[in-house]
């Protein structure tokens, strides 16, 4: 975080046109690969991001297992190409955090206890990153689980709010993420169309009290819309499968 | 893990949520209560700066070391901080020898996140040459004795031992020692939920009735520098709130004990 | 691996091996029948050059990315390509987290082979310092669902990533943007041998049949430019000879495809 | 490969006074080891290699062995000191790949099926590296399952083929092989003292069809040349061996 | 070791004032850390480390156990921040060799047929290295082993002993170290307040065979001294600790 | 480690010690007698250095490589050593492909400090340009077949490889190859310990009796350059000073033969 000299905020309007509480264009597709039992490719912005999800399947080494329920992994790649400098392939300290808080916040979630000894297993590619790469792929994986027929008490709808040039705004970008003031990654549980409770939360650089209280409804509002999304992009593929076809939610 | 175990762990929770129903926790502490808080400074005569905090029965050290270094290419007009966290198996009978887990990473990473988003450190203040050469500041956690709430207690040390932390030019034939530039105290306050129950710096045994917790920094004004919910677990509104008033009042008296370092 | 999982890959090698001995595959293609393929370029614009190449359902995504490195001391007046190969586990129940196994390597290093072999690309022109600085360039394959035939659906995602490849010399303050110089258009063939019979780009459930195949990758004149035989089996002159015709006549019908790019 | 301005053909011999069809000077030593069940020392031209065979024997840990056949690990090692500049101990990428190419080519004709729940292991260390040293190495290993007691269908001889200055070349030595055209790596099975058919083929370069056909034929003959010194080297020590002795086959 | 122009004695003294045969000022902490079984912190000069004893405990993973004794681990350690450049964290082949010989030391006085099946584990951290932390840890481990109530033959006791500017001097320190002609390490299993026999002895450097001898006299002497001080610490913890104190010795 | 080994390593023993209880070893030698040892050098052509060295039927590698580099901060007027040592599993039933252990990592330390105390190599000759560049000699220690004592083998190998090698100034452009200077012979004598009998030059099936063993390495003036003591055993005063009385005289004999190197 480092405000620097660079403007965020020109007329009222972000550097992309974008209002305060504006989210980038988001693409789903659900069901774009055949050997996983689920999955979905999803943009946000510039992230580009495929989940998939295994299981429940065996657990492998079997000692792993756990005999009261399953075993939810959970991880979160970066290709190599897929940020300006070419990153080493294989986990570095950031993605471990991210793997491990993404995986909290879908065990929150999944009915771990129907499936003992078994091993639900999500993976999840960033092909391209912009900000907010981790809530784009929550929000594909929360998408891929509901593909793959896995039982969970709802759904997980995630996005950022960042503070630029002293407002706060939804879902930034890379400009608004690299020269901002805070960013706070929210995820939250909704079940029965409403949101019930957060499922994972993070927050570095400097707000105060009262500034996260209006993050926290900004983030609110914002998540209702992809969960909105998220079950269109269900609702499609099932529909249009019967028809035989796959179908993209814009 | 066995099955012996597992029955232990669920006695044990028993026990501790049985004690928060009736508002006590096992040890008679309120719930927003710390353990006695001892703060030393400059046990590592080697190191650039140290601190060795206690938090009951816990104890981390927290050495600094520091050394000239390239900047990052973003960054040519900054000096760099480097936290690690080092879970050695001297410190828990569950930890093993090896290579950070997850926990320790994330133990690294919230530090971290304290020290660098409150701007603790003036990192303007370590360039040695702009855009070829400023200082690094490896600060290295070193948990000796995990008997809860080693987030906190490697806060403290971290933000302790940098604050008596020089500068070691003369070792590196560059001008005067100085003394690190420090210009904040974050102190990060962590809540363990067991339950619907929050208490503030768990001890071991709380700390195994319950994964979840919830870690919030402030600076000295109040302000929230990092936050990391840790768990899987499902966090109210209300609950949120509620910590988020208690961490910062909490962090406002351990941050008195940071003005005697 | 279980017992179970034996039985199911034996009833399913009888299924596919009985198909064959009636002339016929189980999706219908005749024994040198490629699936669909499709290239999709440019979808990655962070990346140099990028291409998504799905062939059936298998798809594979490769992503370019140059930096200015030093050259390798016997070639100073060259660039550098390295090709990397990641099986995330995301493309198949059976692949797991984790370094390189021997198939990723062995993947990597053949469609290596291809472009560097058939001199796809201009290396001489790559040079920004003789001696000191060159462009490097990272072929990066990405498999994102493998139904079969990782090899071809790589090579060809490596060869049109390349062709739209775009040299970042300004991002690196070193002159203009250019297109990658590509000269030649190396297409790889790989034919599975089930028994007796070699058929082309085997979908997964005939690989599953039979671990061997060799693959053979010509240039834009028919020459080979590279061989792998793979797999622990041993394999007639006569079937090799067959093969090569065969890899020749159908690299020249999916190096059409590339010429569309 | 690189063509460059360097000549390796002149007045129609090769650089180091070889026809074109001539195989470097090849020298064997069976039984080397006492502790490996069986071994063999090899040199081909500057190629120095040593194979060493270890059982059948128990697999650890034993969850790695097959119930229906031997379980056959081949590791291609170089030795730091094998090469100009000294290589860092530890497998590479591309001895990695060597290691997997020609365990394939001995599988293929070892009688695996004869020892369920067992492992034979080739060990192939190379002291020092010139071109062809896989080829080298196989033709070692060959020899030593043979001296460790291993039944097999029949032999693997190894040779490669180069193109340089557009000619075809057998058994190219290190300037063949970093400054030609073309390095095809062939191992046979010979069986009943004929060639049967192809254990190994890789190929890099660039070669016609037709060059390749001849490539093959020329790599056939050096093979069988080849072959029969493996065979004398296998038959002297046995029969040395029983006047308790080891010899040396040049 | 490299004598070069540095006079480490001076007007019969050492640099800090020591004479030969003074040990530096030695301080133990017994029963330091409540999560161990046993634990002990000492400083011995510069050096400051601390030592915790696990066990006997079970083996995990459980195929590591014998079925006959205990297993025993002992882990030496360096903080980053011990030394004057940060070190890597993660063991290196010094702190391997290390861990392995203090390892066998402290297994020939251990009574592990006491406990089939089970680990016994010390750990011990270098906190601030000077020279000689391998002798402070192994006394430090050593009195750490009383405290966990691990049975044993007797007490470990160790001291180096250095030639510098051709004098032996016990205990040497970080210059004398760098600096000197020879480094010796010995540790003493020492049982019924004597010295029985040998436990560790590592040399490098240059001493005639007389030297040596007179070099594992003064170790003798020296040893004995910390063997009373590793006593005393154990008893007045022991003592204080029904009176509910932990106390220092210095 | 399963039952029947113990049982097979327990007979061993038995019988080894059997034998020495009554004044014998299992092949007849005395118990401070070597088997013979062979010395071949300049087998690598390639390397700077190298030599073959079997004492019975052991048998070691050692090969030298030199490159120039940078030297210690602390040491700006020297060459720098970095001696290395792999057990192959070519070597032995019981080694396995891997990353160095314990006991490889014992074995590469304890030769490179015979070699590095005697101050065999003369490292101030290696200076090319005193603070900036250095010789860097690379001893690869490579295991072929251990029958025993291969310590002793590894020792004499590699200053028997430093007494032949050549520096390769040429290569690199630096001036003249010149013969390395090498101003010592440290021999190293390993003592197996049997129950309470010392044995030299111990063979696999003694090893097999003991994991215990001491190694001294003297210099040409009988001078001790380095020890260790190995195993979890504990040593006599008395029995130490006859180890080292023996040691200092076997390897006057082993010295003999480095001199025709």
């Amino acid at each position: 975080m480092d405000s620097k000299d660079i403007k965020l905020i020109i007329d009222g309007k972000r550097l992309d046109g974008r209002g305060f509480e504006d989210l980038r264009p988001i693409k789903m597709r659900v069901g774009v690969l055949k050997r996983a039992d689920g999955s979905c490719y999803l943009e946000m912005g510039k992230n580009k991001v495929v989940a998939a999800v295994f299981g429940p399947r065996e657990v492998h080494p079997r000692h792993l297992a756990d005999p009261i329920k399953a075993v939810v992994r959970y991880r979160y790649n970066m290709a190599p190409f897929s940020v300006e400098e070419r990153k080493r392939p294989g986990p570095d300290r950031r993605s471990v955090e991210i793997s491990k808080v993404s995986r909290e916040a879908i065990e929150a979630i999944v009915m771990k206890e129907l499936f003992p000894r078994s091993g639900i297993d999500i993976f999840v590619e960033v092909l391209q990153a912009d900000a907010g790469s981790r809530t784009a792929c929550l929000n594909a994986a929360s998408v891929a689980l509901v593909d793959a027929g896995v039982p969970m008490k709802g759904m997980i709808s995630s996005v950022a709010v960042a503070k630029v040039d002293d407002v706060l705004v939804l879902d930034p970008m890379k400009e608004e993420d690299n020269y901002g003031q805070a960013d706070i990654p929210f995820a939250f549980f909704i079940r029965n169309d409403r949101i019930e409770s957060i499922a994972l939360l993070q927050m570095d650089g400097r707000v105060s009290k009262e500034e996260f209280v209006q993050a926290l409804e900004m983030a609110k509002r914002g998540a209702m819309k992809i969960y909105e999304m998220q079950k269109e992009a269900i609702k499609t593929k099932y529909i249009m499968e019967s028809e035989g076809e796959v179908n993209e939610i814009e | 893990m066995k099955l012996n175990d597992d029955i232990i762990l669920d006695i044990r929770r028993d026990y501790v949520l049985g004690k928060l129903r009736d508002g006590e926790r096992i040890d008679g502490r309120a719930f927003d209560e710390y353990r006695e808080i001892k703060i030393e400074t400059g046990i590592i005569e080697k190191a650039e700066g140290s601190a060795l905090v206690s938090i009951g029965n816990t104890q981390v050290i927290v050495g600094i070391k520091m050394q000239p270094g390239e900047p990052f290419p973003d960054t040519p007009d900054k000096g760099i901080i480097i936290t690690n966290a080092e879970l050695v198996p001297l410190a828990s009978p569950t930890f093993e020898p090896g290579p950070p887990d997850e926990n320790s990473v994330e133990l690294s990473r919230v530090v971290d996140r304290g020290i660098r988003e409150s701007e603790a450190v003036d990192l303007s203040k370590l360039v040695i040459e702009e855009g070829e050469k400023v200082w690094l500041v490896f600060i290295d956690i070193h948990a000796l004795d995990d008997d809860g709430n080693l987030m906190d207690a490697s806060s403290l040390a971290a933000i302790s031992a940098l604050l008596t932390t020089t500068v070691p030019a003369e070792r590196f034939d560059i001008g005067e020692d100085f003394p690190l530039p420090v210009r904040d105290l974050p102190v990060s306050v962590t809540t363990r939920i067991i339950g619907k129950y929050g208490i503030v710096d768990p001890c071991k045994d709380e700390e195994y009735a319950s994964k979840n917790f919830i870690t919030i920094t402030t600076d000295s004004e109040d302000n929230i520098v990092a936050m990391q919910k840790s768990g899987s677990y499902l966090m109210g509104e209300e609950m949120l709130m509620e910590i988020m008033e208690t961490s910062i009042r909490k962090a406002r008296d351990n941050r008195k004990l940071l003005k005697e370092v």
